[in-house]
């Protein structure tokens, strides 16, 4: 859903992305993983991205189970769901890290429950300041054309989970 | 990961024998389920309608949550009548 | 140690991949303790394919055999026969499939199955809906229920059709034991399994098991719920033997079906008016079932 | 050894019952009736002491045959045409659970137009199920097939499902003298199965499983190196079968005159018989033409293709099937085995017999002798009526 919806911000820019899950079986609340690229120009690869420039990582528990860094460019970006400072996950990476308070933002704007908050668009927003790989504008924008239930939820969560990225340097571009 | 040496040490017909246990689906939690002891009445009824077979019964007759095979539903904590358990947030 | 109601000794493992409040899990979870270790289990494609975990893995004490989605029932059957030429004659054969592996595409093996009385248990677990594929309306949806084929739109108002009567079909077919369980009733649910294992020739068992993704309700109400079902007269748990009917709990006052609706998002389109014929089909049903348990 | 005068489908019946087959499902088509109708007497008369599963279709054969055959029984079903393409999924299913099923099918052709009558459609769709294919020419050859079958389907290298099929009426039921091996000596060819997965009830083990892209490819190669075996030990097996009943049908392509032959027809099943008669009758004539038969159609024989195609200029294949957009499949198999040979003869391809239609010995000679004067690779659809005519009966 996220990798999705932000190859919709990137192509409401434009470009070309190509966005694509694992091709597993999904189960709610087992951990899934789910890829974009975005380029300026087509894509010709199809394979599974085994070197990311960004690892957006929505729930921070998994830490501890997967390595999430795995194949992550040393100069690349590591934005994690997580209400703590970026410091706190220095031993995870030694490149940028980035952290959002996903969950406490999308419950306060009332997505999800408890048990299975959406924090999906909040990382989202973080991401466009965090890295600047799409503007939040476009990522505002594809919410609106494709997001099917609580768009004004979203956009604000969005919204706010940008304004709330807390990252140590400011905004730098990834490739 | 399970890893085979050659291409002959992988079973002639796909016949699993490993059992599940090695797979934990803590991960998937965001609640924890906190038993309080002081609230219990050791009825059983979280362990009877545990679907992940993650609660065990202590020594002292205590159900137990087994973490790493929790996935954080609830049903015990909501099915508990003298609500001796909690949901907590996983860090 | 307080009196447990239903037997400690697990036959199944933690780690399998249900989803969390998966009343599927449960089901089997208990079908087991019922059973014990002496069984093998036809798998069809179904949620439980995907929760057994992949190869390596195994999730329960017990054989199980892969098999095509449309073949439980006649996967039974060679299993039935094998395990008799080879001199098995004390396993317990159980075919463990889905509503849409059972009402559906596998109707057919079912009834060859039954008819042909081969020695086993046969059991659907009904999440009333393909579960696995990502909810898509099976026969065994209900009436008006949202699944992604049966949306609610300018046109649509969930499923149009009603219920398939899975268990009206296997009477038809003079099984030796039938009954429907709910997992929201593990002491009943035991007894009938028990009993079951205890009588030759051909058996059904339609398990109720609750879904909260493909139903849309928080994982925590999945045993709260399908307690309701059966209070609200929309899962009656009885049993079928030599052809008498059993209901095997009734209330004086059944819940109203807005109960049991009301919790789940699947429903949650409906008007007072969709619910009230919802309800004059579940009383209908209800009385159809209290005449063939009053033929004796 | 009884010699009795049966049909071809008794001959298969009577090789499930000195196999000492344990479980059979099967589900009654025309012209496979005969061999389950057979097996039913067997059983119902305690001369064959199996536990015998009446389906309610070919789907659920298959499906009870793969099930038994997986717990350890040694398992035998029959089927033919629409059965058999019911089957399909099934077929698959079979040889990726390694399970070692025989079936005789009873060759006939696929509707529409309905036909019951012979052709190798059905079978020739299966071609890439996994199960070895084996083609019989006569009764005696059924017979002796079905348990050179279970022998190589069973052995530990090979854990493979096996078809013997035979031509529906030319052979179903045609009766003619058979050498009926006695029990004693199936039994000692033929030793009770070993259980071979090592599935069982009561453990914690699962058959069949799912598994994601790590390791399903492994399990294919799996498959693909038991029938990389089958050629041995179907060698293996033939000889031993010699030896105690001493007979052999001369390997998964026997040739008849090809030593020094200008022409060659490869055929599969009955065709040979009428094709032999036929060489011989031009032999005399001063043509020099021979004749191969293949008995092997799965694993194809390539090592005996290549060995007749290396002293051939001429080859024919004979398809009693035709796959549309591009030609027959023995053809098209025998021209990418003798791709890339030093010596590559001219292939040829004969369509012909389908849906029942005769092969009569001109059609024979006609094909021989367009072979003889053959200058380019073609595909020829021979006795093929350019003038339709059917007779209408009161």
């Amino acid at each position: 859903m996220a990798a999705e919806l932000l190859a919709q911000a990137a192509f409401l820019e434009g470009k070309h992305p190509q966005s694509f899950p694992f091709f597993g079986v999904e189960r709610r609340g087992a951990p899934v993983t789910a890829f974009t690229r975005i380029d300026s120009a087509p894509i010709g690869v199809r394979t599974s991205i085994t070197a990311p420039d960004i690892v957006v990582v929505l729930d921070p528990s998994l830490i501890k189970s997967i390595n999430v860094t795995a194949g992550l460019k040393p100069n690349g970006l590591l934005l994690l769901n997580s209400p703590k400072d970026p410091s706190a996950f220095d031993a995870v990476f030694r490149g940028r890290v980035a952290t959002v308070d996903a969950t406490g933002i999308a419950l306060a704007n009332g997505l999800g429950t408890r048990a299975t908050p959406i924090v999906n668009t909040c990382l989202l927003g973080a991401l466009a300041r965090a890295s600047g790989i799409v503007r939040l504008e476009s990522v505002l924008a594809a919410i609106e054309r494709h997001v099917p239930a609580k768009r004004d939820e979203n956009r604000l969560a969005a919204r706010a989970a940008a304004e709330g990225v807390l990252m140590p340097m400011p905004q730098a571009v990834v490739a | 990961m399970r890893s085979y040496e050659t291409l002959e040490d992988l079973p002639e017909a796909p016949l699993a024998t490993v059992l599940s246990d090695i797979i934990q689906t803590g991960s998937w939690r965001t609640f924890r389920p906190v038993v309080r002891k002081e609230a219990c009445t050791k009825c059983y009824v979280c362990w009877k309608f545990c679907p992940d077979v993650a609660i065990a019964i202590d020594g002292d007759g205590y159900p137990t949550v087994k973490l790493d095979a929790c996935k954080g539903c609830g049903i015990c904590a909501e099915e508990c009548k003298p609500k001796a358990i909690d949901m907590v947030p996983e860090e | 140690m307080a009196r447990l109601t239903i037997p400690e000794r697990e036959l199944m493992h933690s780690g399998h991949a249900g989803c969390p409040g998966c009343g599927a899990a449960l089901a089997m979870r208990y079908l087991l303790k019922g059973l014990g270790e002496d069984v093998v289990v036809a798998l069809p494609a179904c949620c439980w394919t995907v929760i057994g975990t992949p190869f390596p893995t195994t999730v329960l004490d017990v054989g199980i055999l892969d098999t095509a989605f449309e073949t439980t029932g006649a996967a039974m059957s060679g299993l039935r026969a094998a395990a008799d030429a080879l001199g098995m004659t004390d396993v317990t054969v159980v075919g463990w499939a889905g509503d849409g592996g059972t009402a559906d595409i596998g109707l057919q093996a079912l009834s060859g199955m039954l008819e042909r009385r081969t020695d086993g248990i046969y059991v659907m677990y009904d999440n009333e809906a393909y579960m696995n594929t990502g909810i898509q309306r099976s026969g065994a949806t209900p009436e008006g229920a949202w699944t992604t084929t049966t949306p609610v739109a300018a046109k649509s108002r969930g499923k149009s059709e009603p219920k398939k009567d899975i268990m009206g079909i296997v009477a038809a077919h003079y099984p030796a034991y039938a009954a429907t369980l709910n997992v929201a009733f593990p002491e009943d649910y035991l007894k009938k399994v028990q009993k079951a294992r205890d009588i030759k020739g051909p058996r059904f068992l339609h398990v109720l098991a609750p879904c909260p993704p493909g139903w849309r309700f928080p994982p925590e109400k999945m045993v709260a719920l399908g307690r309701l079902a059966t209070d609200s007269n929309v899962f009656p748990l009885y049993e079928i033997e030599g052809g008498k009917y059993k209901i095997t709990r009734k209330l004086g006052t059944p819940k109203p079906i807005a109960e049991y609706l009301k919790l789940q998002g699947r429903f949650a389109h409906m008007t007072p008016e969709e619910v009230a014929a919802s309800q004059a089909g579940v009383d209908a049903r209800w009385k159809r079932l209290l005449a063939l348990e009053a033929l004796g | 050894m009884v010699q009795a005068v049966i049909s071809g489908n008794y001959a298969q019946a009577y090789a499930a019952k000195l196999a000492r087959t344990q479980v059979v499902a099967a589900y009654p088509i025309t012209p496979q009736t005969t061999i389950i109708e057979k097996i039913a007497e067997f059983v119902a008369s305690g001369q064959m002491d199996a536990q015998y599963v009446k389906v309610e279709s070919e789907h659920s054969a298959m499906a009870a045959c793969i099930s038994a055959s997986a717990l350890g029984a040694r398992t035998y079903t029959a089927s033919s045409s629409q059965g058999l393409l019911l089957m399909h999924e099934l077929l698959h299913w079979a040889s990726g659970a390694r399970a070692p099923i025989v079936m005789g099918i009873a060759n006939r052709s696929v509707a529409p137009p309905l036909s019951i009558w012979t052709d190798h459609k059905d079978t020739i769709s299966q071609r890439d199920t996994g199960w070895i294919q084996m083609y019989a020419e006569s009764g005696q050859e059924v017979i002796d097939s079905v348990l050179v079958a279970f022998r190589v389907a069973e052995h530990e290298d090979v854990l493979l499902p096996a078809m013997v099929a035979e031509d529906a009426f030319y052979l179903t039921h045609t009766y003619e003298p058979v050498d009926i091996p006695t029990q004693d000596q199936v039994d000692r060819f033929l030793p009770p199965r070993k259980p071979s997965s090592g599935f069982r009830p009561g453990l914690a083990n699962r058959y069949g499983t799912f598994i994601g892209p790590e390791l399903h490819m492994e399990f294919q190669r799996k498959v693909a190196e038991g029938m990389e075996r089958v050629p041995r030990v179907f060698r293996e097996a033939e000889e031993e079968y010699e030896r105690i009943t001493g007979r052999n049908h001369g390997g998964p392509m026997p040739t008849y005159r090809t030593e020094d032959a200008d022409a060659v027809l490869v055929t599969m099943g009955t065709a040979a018989t009428t094709a032999r008669s036929v060489v011989d009758v031009l032999r005399k004539h001063g043509k020099k033409v021979g004749l191969a038969k293949i008995r092997v159609f799965r694993p194809w024989p390539v090592p005996e293709v290549r060995a007749l195609g290396a002293d051939v200029d001429r080859i024919g294949v004979l398809d009693r099937s035709f796959t549309f957009g591009a030609s027959g499949a023995a053809h098209t198999e025998f021209a990418a085995a003798m791709y890339g040979s030093p010596h590559r003869p001219l292939v040829r391809d004969f369509v012909a017999g389908l849906g029942g239609r005769d092969l009569t010995p001109p059609m024979f000679t006609q094909m021989f002798e367009s072979l003889l004067s053959s200058e380019k690779e073609e595909v020829s659809w021979v006795g093929l009526k350019r003038r339709p005519e059917v007779t209408v009966r009161g």
